[in-house]
């Protein structure tokens, strides 16, 4: 090791189940590399919002003194000045999940694939359905990275002329809101093949509110991003509703910093972006997704 | 001289009938109902399925935890205090009471046993909580607002820590067992329905035909005068302040069954929504004055119009927000005129 | 700038339905100092607010210098030189004396406030009233009397024309009283108008060139003061012979045991070596200049200013902290300051009313029915003029609220009863009534303490005079022969 | 009566004690920087870097935000009102000045004047807003909570929508061209921070010395009595909307080059920050008193501690929001004690 490395890491706060496993994650890793290595010291901070993130990193940088970063970013365009002051202190930046703006603030990019994350499940829909049938779809908070999602997903059933969306609403990646738009939805769509969730946290709104207007026309319901209990439903095949779920794990957050610690004690450079792909869940991979200790 | 012979009432107020001030304070208590009726309209002409019973029963369920803890806002926002952290508390003690259930299941070996302990603990706690905001505020003389803007933060800090930043989820048989709670039916009418009617009744008797009730007016009309009429002021602040825990103990306990879990996000912004349906129900933020009806009205106008606004797809989504906010000025403007 | 000369004709007024103003018509002369007479609720408020431009005038004209006006706002009226001194305070508690009394007339320099200026001129008003407070301090720490001479002093500061004093000395005692005459007679010599509202005729007779009587929202009669007696100006007030005013006093039973006795009270900063007992059936009365004490007194004894010393109710020690213990033990208290602590002015009168006996009415659930009769038994028992038993205690007269004030403090049925200025802004009439009533229900067993500035009211109605001297209780007189000028002489430290 | 003997009004009042309870207000104006004082002392304690200069400037800096808001919030509750959409409006004028620099900084082909031009319409469309929500309220007569609760709702629906759901981002040489708004020092004191300090020192002017602020004081002492001194008590109010909605616009301002992008969650709850901090510092939510100092003091004070959180690391930071919670609530007690 040429010298010590001081790796600050900077993170949205878990203000929802996704988020508290990123959470997990980056904590996971300070645990298992800090143990490993001497000379690394890892400092994680979370934020309520982006101001707040940019405030940490800031802290990071002239109070802490890092010399490596890692960022998952609030908001892609917000955090782009930020990080690049950051940066320009002479900091190794890698950036995760949502790419900044302007690609020369960082040194290198890890991320889930936000594309598959929409596509994956609309392709999943049309075949279900044979490309015929209704799809009502929750979307999360209005975002880049929402919109990026709803994007591919549109993009996907536009090869499918049978399949309607009848409609895409938004549900903060909460339950209850889910809940809330689904039993809507199912008042006012008399009959629904499939529902894109789009989070397994809104998921779990989605099936109780089916679970209490007792329909049985749904077919699918599709999630996302592998959370723990999904995964197990998958796997056990209790639902035969939820036979399929799209990764999208915040264990890329653990892959991200040890990646990026082991590279810098050794003075390495990362490849300028690594996508860690987003796949398609089903009872027969489902093990190698299902992390019981996480909380997501 | 006994005053019994007293000539001086003779010539008074003979020639004085009053009738209009009243009526026009009778139409203003209208001014939600007419907001809700006019919505309702525009809900069914929009869609034809917002008039079926399912649909309102729907409403009204999920009115049901705004509504109950708005029920309890309504004393402490009368009374002159508000509470930011309503939606905080509620998480937490949704978490705890999860996280009691789940322990306590096995342990007792009786599941039922076990729901109604957590049942119990949710409004011990919602009490507890309250009883702590109100000493604080009143004991410990700090503005309402910034002790529950504390509160808001710790409750919420304590939920995300129990939950390891996850959700906590109740175990499945539990589950099951409590579900009813939220699920089922009485005589056609959810069970939620139900509890949130006994609530608003209960909360318009103590308002109006209590003795505390009518303190509660006098400290939100005047705290001084209230306090050398003999009204003890601490406590009877103290006692709103409880009272909206319970109510948010009595909200969680209906929470909980619906998802089964708690989890940081849960009970966001719960605290605007109760305060909006108080203040929309006609109630001043500065108290003094206000209803059990109106805020009921209130809260229920306020789950109309997104139940309206998911039913329909006429403008963007993302202006659903901008139509809410449109709709509630309106109906504040429809029942103004106080002053 | 020159004299005003007003006059009403066929004025009408009505809040809603309510007319409170039959036709009022009668002039006012410049230069000259009218009394305005009348009983509770006769319309005297109502009538001069209009002339000020706090009130319209729903019909009728009002003429100013001859020319017919209808004043937008107070500013159009003060820029005639009319100002009225309200019977209610209006005073912004959380601003300083001298900010209140330049507010809407605050003198500037460039952009910027002149508060040096402003506090200089507000001292020199202060001065002519006779308050010595700091003008920087705020509002709110000031006690009743010296809101009072604010009030007044915001007045004098405005260079009126024409001023009308609404019950200007409700709250004061005999100097400011006499203070206050000066600075009439003075503004009279430099040609000022002056309207005098008051229902202390003593005063009446003593300041005022002509007397105009009104009732039941009409004009009564007018006469030159000189020829009219006391006694006449409150039978054409109350518009019937009023007999003596005063109730025969009673014989107390000197054997029973003091139903409150005090020793060694000390509210620190305001009162000491307070020693006073009560006997049940007794009435004590409390005398002393304003600032004596008498009223923080009090407070300390109901727990509402931290004090030491040991009270005692029927023989047993009590020590109360808010006035919700001393109620239960059956010690009642009625304050001075009506609008800031004594009445819920928001509310209805039946929920003012009730408000110290609800568990009479709560069994357990209120019974508005029970609260109504009781309602319109008090209206009847006090003389409170309503026309509606459901309005807002702010739509009362001042006389009358205070009346419902008084029967508000008595519902509780008390064994002890403090009454701070009791007969503040009441008629003479209304306030016989409150005389005799005091007297009655002393003799069924009642304790009653009067805190009173009207020395004859304390001579007339009282047992014993306790007097109070800068926070010292100096001593305690037997009433039966008491003077006026005794009184005083002990209030002042001047007696032998 | 011979009352003209009185020596009267000498003997009053000797013996009071006119001193103490100024001296008492005085050291309850402390509350705050007693607050901030200990926060530091203990900021030092934890972590040594926290007391350098650099550090300080960070924080003054992002405080800036937050405070040039929390002064005109400051005028807005002192006169009895209240303002939720402070953050939404935040977002909406910074997506409008993004999207108006963008497009006119070619059309104009001078980037700086599109820049120039940009910053002027922030402050307008600040205070169109602000006069919209004083209008409402006093001529339409709905309780400002209602009024900025529902533009709240229509101010982020707006931007939502302009956004496409997305952000707004300003483009890329336009932003370095505006970056030195923010990122840039005058004396070694970045240009955030003098704004902020001229913001105030306006404020504290406004507030104190001007006629206009003596109103703004009566009206929340007592509407009443100022309607009685022909205050123009609507236009006053009116004004305390617009103030806040230019210092909103100001704050804007810094906000657009520090992080060059406004999307639907810019400036969330940035209204519980700004009314949390006119009450840390002192002034009552009731209306009537209150300083600017201690506004500024309270917004410094809640950065602060958000900073020391930031720099050590002694508690889960689950529950960073606890100790906020934590911190606000014993910063109220310290400046307690008015009733
Ligand atoms: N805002 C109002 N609304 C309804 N009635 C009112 C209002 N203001 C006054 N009144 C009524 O008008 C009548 C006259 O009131 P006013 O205050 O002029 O009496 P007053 O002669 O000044 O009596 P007092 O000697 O008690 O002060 C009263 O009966 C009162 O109840
Ligand atoms: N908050 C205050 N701050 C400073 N001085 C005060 C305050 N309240 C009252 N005082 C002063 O305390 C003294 C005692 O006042 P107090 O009200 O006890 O007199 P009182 O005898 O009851 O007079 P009154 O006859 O007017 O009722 C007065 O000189 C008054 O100016
Ligand atoms: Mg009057
Ligand atoms: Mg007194």
């Amino acid at each position: 090791a040429a010298e010590t490395v001081n790796l600050g890491v900077s993170i949205p706060a878990a203000t929802h189940s996704f988020m508290g496993g990123i959470n997990y994650w980056a904590n996971q890793a300070k645990k298992d590399l800090e143990k490993e290595h001497k000379d690394l010291k890892i400092t994680i901070k979370t934020a309520a919002n982006a101001p707040e993130q940019a405030n940490q990193l800031q802290d990071l940088s002239t109070v802490t003194k890092i010399n490596a970063l890692v960022v998952f970013p609030f908001e892609s365009a917000a955090l782009t000045k930020p990080v690049a002051q950051v940066k320009a202190k002479g900091a190794y930046v890698t950036v995760v999940d949502r790419g900044l703006t302007d690609t020369s603030a960082q040194d290198a990019y890890v991320a889930g694939d936000n594309t598959a994350f929409g596509k994956i499940p609309a392709e999943y829909i049309a075949k279900k359905l044979d490309g015929k049938g209704n799809v009502v779809a929750l979307r999360g908070i209005a975002t880049t990275l929402d919109n990026e999602r709803m994007d591919a997903f549109n993009s996907v059933l536009k090869n499918y002329p049978g399949i309607t969306l009848l409609d895409a609403k938004y549900a903060n990646w909460n339950r209850d809101d889910a809940f809330k738009v689904t039993q809507d939805y199912l008042t006012r769509f008399k009959k629904i093949d499939a529902i894109w969730a789009a989070d397994d946290d809104m998921a779990v709104g989605v099936l109780k509110a089916i679970e209490q207007a007792k329909r049985d026309d749904i077919l699918v319901v599709f999630g996302g991003a592998g959370a723990k209990g999904m995964v197990k439903t998958i796997m056990d095949g209790k639902d035969p509703r939820i036979q399929a779920d799209v990764s999208y794990s915040p264990k890329f957050i653990y892959d991200a910093i040890k990646l990026t610690a082991e590279a810098r004690l050794k003075g390495e450079k990362l490849p300028a972006t690594t996508i860690i792909p987003s796949v398609l869940i089903t009872k027969d991979n489902a093990k190698s997704f299902y992390h019981p200790d996480s909380p997501f | 001289m006994p005053p019994e012979q007293l000539p001086s009432t003779d010539t008074q107020a003979a020639h004085r009938p009053v009738v209009q001030p009243r009526w026009t304070e009778r139409l203003h208590g209208f001014g939600p109902v007419i907001g809700l009726v006019l919505l309702c309209i525009a809900g069914t002409l929009l869609n034809g399925d917002f008039a079926t019973l399912d649909n309102a029963m729907n409403v009204l369920t999920r009115t049901a935890f705004i509504g109950i803890i708005a029920v309890g806002m309504c004393f402490v926002i009368i009374s002159g205090g508000i509470d930011l952290s309503v939606g905080s508390m509620a998480a937490l003690i949704a978490g705890c009471v999860i996280m009691f259930i789940n322990a306590m299941g096995p342990a007792l070996g009786s599941p039922l046993l076990a729901v109604v302990l957590g049942a119990v603990l949710a409004v011990v706690l919602g009490a507890v909580f309250g009883l702590a905001h109100g000493l604080l505020i009143t004991k410990g003389r700090i503005e309402p607002f910034i002790v529950t803007l504390g509160t808001l933060g710790i409750f919420r800090a304590y939920l995300t820590y129990f939950a390891d930043g996850g959700a906590l989820t109740l175990d499945n048989e539990l589950s099951d067992l409590y579900a009813p709670v939220y699920y089922a039916s009485l005589l056609g009418i959810p069970v939620p329905v139900w509890v949130f009617f006994i609530v608003a009744v209960i909360g318009g008797l103590i308002l109006n035909r209590t003795a505390y009730g009518r303190y509660v007016q006098a400290i939100g009309s005047n705290e001084q005068v209230a306090r050398y009429a003999a009204v003890g002021v601490d406590n009877v602040k103290i006692m709103t302040y409880v009272l909206l825990g319970v109510c948010v103990g009595i909200a969680t306990l209906l929470y909980v069954p619906r998802l089964g879990s708690a989890s940081p996000t849960t009970g966001l912004l719960w605290e605007l929504e109760a305060i909006a349906a108080v203040i929309v129900g006609g109630t001043a933020l500065k108290g003094g004055a206000g209803s059990i009806t109106g805020t009921v009205i209130g809260a229920i106008l306020l789950s109309v119009i997104s139940n309206i606004l998911n039913l329909t797809s006429i403008i963007s989504v993302y202006l659903n927000a901008a139509v809410q906010g449109i709709v509630i000025i309106v109906v504040a403007f429809l029942q103004r005129g106080k002053r | 700038m020159k004299s005003v000369s007003v006059s009403f004709e066929q004025v009408r007024k009505s809040f809603g339905p309510v007319q409170v103003l039959h036709g009022v018509s009668f002039a006012l002369e410049p230069g000259r100092v009218y009394g305005l007479l009348g009983e509770n609720g006769a319309g005297k408020s109502t009538l001069m607010k209009i002339l000020a431009g706090y009130e319209s005038l729903t019909d009728g004209t009002l003429r100013v210098n001859g020319e017919a006006r209808n004043f937008a706002s107070s500013r159009d009226a003060e820029a005639l030189g009319i100002v009225l001194i309200h019977q209610e305070f209006n005073l912004a508690e959380d601003l300083s004396v001298a900010q209140n009394i330049f507010l809407g007339h605050e003198k500037k320099k460039g952009w910027l406030l002149d508060d040096a200026a402003m506090e200089r001129e507000a001292a020199s008003a202060l001065a002519a009233v006779g308050l010595d407070v700091d003008p920087r301090t705020k509002v709110r720490r000031l006690i009743v009397a010296e809101k009072q001479l604010v009030e007044i002093a915001k007045a004098v500061s405005r260079h009126a024309r024409l001023l009308i004093m609404d019950e200007p000395t409700a709250t004061l005692t005999p100097g400011e009283t006499e203070r206050l005459f000066k600075l009439i007679a003075q503004l009279r010599a430099d040609g000022v108008t002056i309207v005098y509202i008051s229902h202390k005729l003593d005063e009446v007779e003593q300041v005022t060139d002509e007397v105009i009587v009104m009732r039941d929202g009409r004009f009564v009669t007018r006469a030159p003061t000189a020829e009219v007696t006391r006694q006449q100006m409150a039978n054409l007030m109350v518009g019937r012979e009023l007999a003596d005013l005063y109730p025969p006093r009673d014989v107390v039973v000197t054997a029973t045991e003091p139903a409150l006795r005090v020793r060694d009270f000390v509210v620190p900063g305001w009162a000491r070596d307070a020693n006073f007992d009560v006997r049940p059936g007794e009435i004590l009365g409390f005398a002393g200049l304003v600032g004596a004490g008498r009223t923080e007194l009090f407070e300390g004894v109901l727990g509402l200013r931290p004090a030491t010393g040991s009270v005692e109710i029927d023989g047993h020690v009590r020590s109360f902290r808010n006035p919700r213990d001393a109620a239960r033990h059956g010690l009642t208290y009625l304050s001075e300051d009506r609008k800031g602590k004594g009445l819920h002015v928001n509310l209805g009168l039946r929920q003012n009313l009730t408000l110290m006996a609800l568990e009479r009415y709560a069994q357990p659930w209120l019974k508005p029915d029970a609260e109504r009769a009781a309602l319109a038994e008090a209206v009847k028992d006090y003389g409170i003029r309503t026309g509606d038993l459901d309005a807002r205690a702010s739509s009362l007269s001042g006389g009358n609220q205070q009346k419902l004030a008084l029967a508000k403090v008595l519902q509780p049925q008390p064994k002890v009863v403090v009454l701070d200025e009791p007969t503040r802004g009441v008629d003479v009439g209304a306030k016989r009534d409150i005389y005799f009533l005091i007297q009655r229900l002393a003799r069924q067993g009642l304790a009653v303490i009067v805190v009173s500035s009207e020395l004859m009211e304390l001579i007339g109605l009282c047992h014993r005079v306790a007097v109070m001297r800068a926070g010292k209780l100096v001593t305690t007189l037997d009433a039966e022969h008491l003077t006026e000028e005794e009184l005083i002489a002990h209030a002042t430290g001047t007696a032998p």
